[in-house]
């Protein structure tokens, strides 16, 4: 609660929001070199390999956004604060973007590497599913009309999905046959070569700071904009 | 506790006594569910060869359609006449109404199975239910898994204005984990395999029946308080 | 004193951009049978809705006996009467009435119920589904309805609507003898010679804003008309 | 004649109109359609090698669900407030409600398949649309036939008290013949079969819509004379 | 004249055992503004329905302007105000007024719905949803839509519920205005003195039998009001 007060009062200042703009701006531009042009190339793969750059940050985002959603519904119903409501909100938002955009890259992947866009698999099943569930999430808020009640159904939404996704995950697990890479065994063992794991780790840090900026921008411009009709409330028209 | 009980009861009562007005009730519900299998044969071809393998998805599929449809009935009654405004003025306790909708629609998808399960079996000539007991056992955890769930999405589906395909929308997904628990732990049985390949499913379906009926007891008083 | 009390202080409610309510202070000691007047879509019943905990104001506070009335202690307390009948088309008089008998907890649901259909005049019917009901019969069912748990809050709009002559004459008797009985009673009315007869405390809004609010005493049925003409009329 | 199309054209304005008020009415029912798909890869376990075989079924099945969700809803508003009342009372031709309705049914489906296929070639890797061009008019005519059967008795069924398991007690057997039809053209067409195999079944689609839009029309009259 | 007269002769209906209207025998002449008094359940609304072609009778038969009331041909030409406001929810004011101008095949819909929201002063709020409406203001706009085709029958099950002060007596000049242009008006209410000033004819119904019918002229409202509580009071 205060955290996040400071935050976006931290963010209230021009040069903060400017500098963050600039920090993932550098970074993207630098990912995008070290991925496309400075990355070797894979044993046994084609250039298109060089999605996989692109491909983990954004799942890596996407799940860090549902967890947000899934932390800010239920401060939520503890607090009954509409902060929090916001920010599941802009959670939500940018969950769904990034999952959509590790599904799209996943899927030009498959095309390439198993000839086609899509396999029932285990974790590509499950992403289609936290796709929906998410999708649904955002479809919710955007049915109902009264803000306190748009705020406790989707809380309560966000949470059952989320309880929901390892389950998803371990069922769709026991149930198909596994056809996605598993590369990277740890931290210490990526399973790459060293330059690919600078450039992933880059790529990671700029997705990162990119989730950063979008999220604040959106989140600030929630609160605006509820400022603005609290005022507007208050004075009478 | 006690009086939760007694107005969860009441509110039931009051369901069944519609339904049952509702003429002919039974009577829909068992056309109704002899026609997706119909439609099941048609539309696949099945025969006595391959109508096994079709058993367990052919009934999971029915009971997943037949479900929502009486999921969505459910808090519609509610709705004629604002009633639902009539039972949040009063003070009944929330959990009274989730408890009686949520045993109203597993009533009326048990109903559903008692129908089809044996309907299926003489149409298609696969004795779904040799081992008796477990199969029942599926179709229960199933069942009670399932309208929790969809108790919870149907109140919250009620007053949205794009009710009908919300509900499913929003619903299946958070379905997912128990269809495919359910439905290969049906064909297991079928298949008559070893009981290691379905125990481990029957343990995880009650897993799931029992995280999801605390968590909804836990929200729904927050979604009840909006209707 | 202080139990039977309702008390607003700056009520607002907006829907989307629109602005329903403003700023609306509002005090009903125990006892009070205010009566609230104003042209159509002045707000009166927003107003009745936020105060039985049908809908959140988006400002402001509102307390019915003490509590938030928006909060669960309180809801057992207030009966309403609102421009839907909130009972179910198809079970008979008797079972909608005995049904929200069991709703409010009550000990003997069942002759509660058969002695407010004796006071609606529906006993005859009673076994009828609300389906069949004509639409005076309807409302008859539902002041019982509101009537079930002997509410200390009694919130009425525009109760009158569809009822004969002679169950109006009930409903009033009936009414004023509830305000006796000490019940305090907020009622939405369009007939201004009734709703200040049976009033001890008249009020007006008007475009979401409380423009009168006076005690009903020494202000007779003609004068309080000619002051609604000037304060609400165009 | 022309005064009919004029009015019909109102009725579907109307309900266009509405039904894109419900906000992201087509983000709502392209979901519903993915999960209907999803869903029936969890029941039967589908795979590259028995996919073709499933294709003409799921589809068909596909429809057919959402098909009726759609029949449920085209009615409903019309009880909102008794508008069905006001309709009846004017002195609109009734056969101008009737086709109204069926267009507005029509242009749902075919937006609910137009998702769908696209969909399913993608997941599940088999292009059900080869032959393009006769896979479209078998879509075509299996929905026409459908939804002329299925706007009459959903107008038939609305003021009905079992209305949502009523509507498709009703339709269901009577569209058997065309799910057949359709769903086994389909499957010629999904297999590569050569024309002789899928021109029969075309032909006997294309009879079954004739016969029953002109029955429906005809009788559509006394359905609404009594709503 | 033939033409706007509205004729029953032996009318009944019975809603499975219970008999809702017996042998009604009601001659209305064109121009003539009958207004229908009777206690709730008495048979009103059905007697009306009747006459509008929304249900059949049971025995009799009912004729408005020549033809059966159930004929098509007479469809356009009666407008009906009934309990339920028969607006679509999801549509604004406006939007529904031109729909149902449509429907009645107007020339010049939109004109004619801007035109009768101005009538019933709805003209600012006229492209709101009627989902958003007061009661009041959704009755006004239901008095706007029986209009629309501006009908020689006008058909009204108590027009007055929900009005305002103001509305109620733009409503009563309204219908004057229509009655002397010759329009032959049905009304029902329970509101005697209101009814009795506006009507040239008035009959009474109780217990689905009509026990009263007379001409106003002659008849003061206080006078029929003794008469009402003699034939329909207890
Ligand atoms: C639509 C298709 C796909 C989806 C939805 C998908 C989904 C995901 C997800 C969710 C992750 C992050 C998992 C984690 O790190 O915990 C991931 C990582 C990864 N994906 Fe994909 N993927 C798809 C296709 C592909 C394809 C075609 C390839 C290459 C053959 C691929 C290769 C990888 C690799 C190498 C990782 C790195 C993480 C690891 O090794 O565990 N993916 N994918
Ligand atoms: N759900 C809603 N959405 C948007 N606006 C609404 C909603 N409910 C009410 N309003 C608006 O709020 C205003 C007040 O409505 P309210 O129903 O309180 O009026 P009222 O004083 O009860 O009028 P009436 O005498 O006609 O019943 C109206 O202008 C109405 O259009
Ligand atoms: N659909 C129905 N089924 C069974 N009985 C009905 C039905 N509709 C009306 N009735 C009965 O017919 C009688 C007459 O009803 P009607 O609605 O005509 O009364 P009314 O004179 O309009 O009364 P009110 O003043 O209360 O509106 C009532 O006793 C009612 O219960
Ligand atoms: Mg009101
Ligand atoms: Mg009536």
């Amino acid at each position: 609660m205060q955290i996040l007060e400071k935050i976006l009062r931290l963010a209230d200042h021009r040069l903060v929001r400017t500098g963050l703009v600039l920090a993932s701006a550098v970074l993207m531009t630098a990912a995008l070199y070290l991925s496309l042009v400075w990355a070797p190339e894979a044993v046994g793969e084609t250039d298109v390999y060089r999605i996989i750059f692109f491909h983990v940050p954004t799942a890596i985002m996407s799940y860090l956004a549902f967890f947000i959603v899934f932390a800010a519904s239920a401060a939520y119903l503890w607090k009954g604060e509409l902060l929090f409501d916001r920010v599941a909100r802009v959670g939500g938002e940018l969950g769904v973007l990034f999952c959509s955009l590790m599904l799209l890259t996943g899927m030009i992947w498959g095309k390439q590497r198993w000839g086609a866009w899509w396999l029932w698999e285990p974790r590509l099943t499950t992403a289609l599913i936290l796709l929906v569930i998410y999708a649904g999430y955002l479809a919710l808020r955007n049915v109902v009309d009264n803000q306190i009640t748009r705020a406790r159904y989707a809380a309560v939404f966000g949470i059952i999905g989320f309880i929901d996704v390892p389950i998803v995950h371990f069922a769709i697990k026991m149930w198909g046959n596994i056809m996605h890479p598993v590369v990277i065994k740890s931290a210490s063992d990526t399973g790459m070569s060293p330059e690919m794991t600078v450039a992933l780790r880059v790529g990671m840090l700029a997705f990162l700071a990119l989730f950063a900026t979008v999220f604040l921008l959106r989140f600030r411009l929630e609160n605006l904009s509820a400022r603005v009709s609290s005022l507007r409330a208050s004075s009478g028209d | 506790m006690k009086n939760t009980l007694l107005s969860a009861r009441a509110v039931l009562m009051k369901d069944l006594r519609t339904e049952w007005r509702t003429r002919e009730f039974l009577g829909h519900t068992f056309m109704f569910a002899l026609l997706v299998i119909v439609i099941f044969n048609f539309a696949f071809k099945i025969n006595p060869q391959n109508a096994p393998g079709f058993a367990s998805g052919i009934l999971w599929i029915s009971f997943l359609f037949a479900g929502t449809l009486g999921l969505g009935r459910s808090f519609l009654v509610e709705k004629e006449n604002d009633c639902i405004q009539g039972l949040a003025l009063s003070p009944v306790d929330r959990t009274a109404i989730f408890l009686a909708k949520f045993a109203g629609n597993l009533i009326f998808l048990l109903i559903i199975q008692v129908i089809v399960v044996p309907a299926f079996i003489v149409l298609y000539n696969v004795n779904v239910m040799e081992n008796f007991f477990m199969q029942c056992l599926v179709f229960l955890l199933g069942d009670v898994g399932f309208m929790t769930l969809g108790t919870l999405i149907a109140a919250m589906s009620v007053n949205l204005k794009a009710r009908e395909i919300l509900l499913p929308v929003l619903l299946l997904p958070l379905l997912t984990p128990l269809l495919i628990f359910a439905a290969s732990a049906t064909a297991s049985l079928v298949g008559g395999d070893d009981p290691s390949a379905y125990l481990g499913r029957i343990r995880l379906l009650a897993a799931f029946d029992v995280i999801f009926f605390v968590v909804s007891l836990l929200v729904f008083e927050y979604i009840m308080d909006e209707l | 004193m202080y139990k039977g009390r309702i008390e607003c202080s700056g009520v607002g409610k907006k829907y989307g951009d629109f602005t329903a309510l403003k700023n609306v202070d509002l005090l009903i000691e125990a006892g009070d049978f205010l009566v609230l007047f104003g042209p159509n879509g002045a707000g009166k019943t927003t107003l009745l809705k936020i105060l039985c905990g049908m809908t959140r104001p988006t400002s402001g506070v509102a307390k019915v006996g003490g509590a938030d009335s928006h909060s669960p202690e309180i809801r057992g307390k207030i009966g309403v009467i609102s421009h839907k009948s909130y009972l179910y088309d198809s079970l008979t008089a008797f079972e909608n009435l005995e049904f929200y008998g069991q709703m409010y907890g009550l000990e003997n649901p069942r002759a509660r119920a058969g002695e407010l259909l004796e006071t609606v005049e529906l006993a005859q019917r009673k076994d009828d589904m609300v389906r069949s009901f004509s639409r005076g019969m309807t409302q008859r069912l539902s002041i019982a309805r509101a009537l079930v748990a002997d509410p200390d809050f009694i919130f009425l709009d525009e109760p009158f609507t569809g009822l004969d002559h002679h169950s109006a004459v009930a409903f009033q008797a009936l009414l004023s003898a509830l305000h006796k009985r000490g019940k305090t009673v907020l009622m939405i009315t369009h007939d201004i010679p009734l709703g200040v007869a049976a009033s001890t405390r008249v009020a007006i809004l008007k475009n979401g804003r409380k423009v009168f609010d006076e005690k009903t005493d020494g202000l007779g049925g003609d004068k309080f008309m000619k002051t609604y003409l000037e304060v609400a009329g165009k």
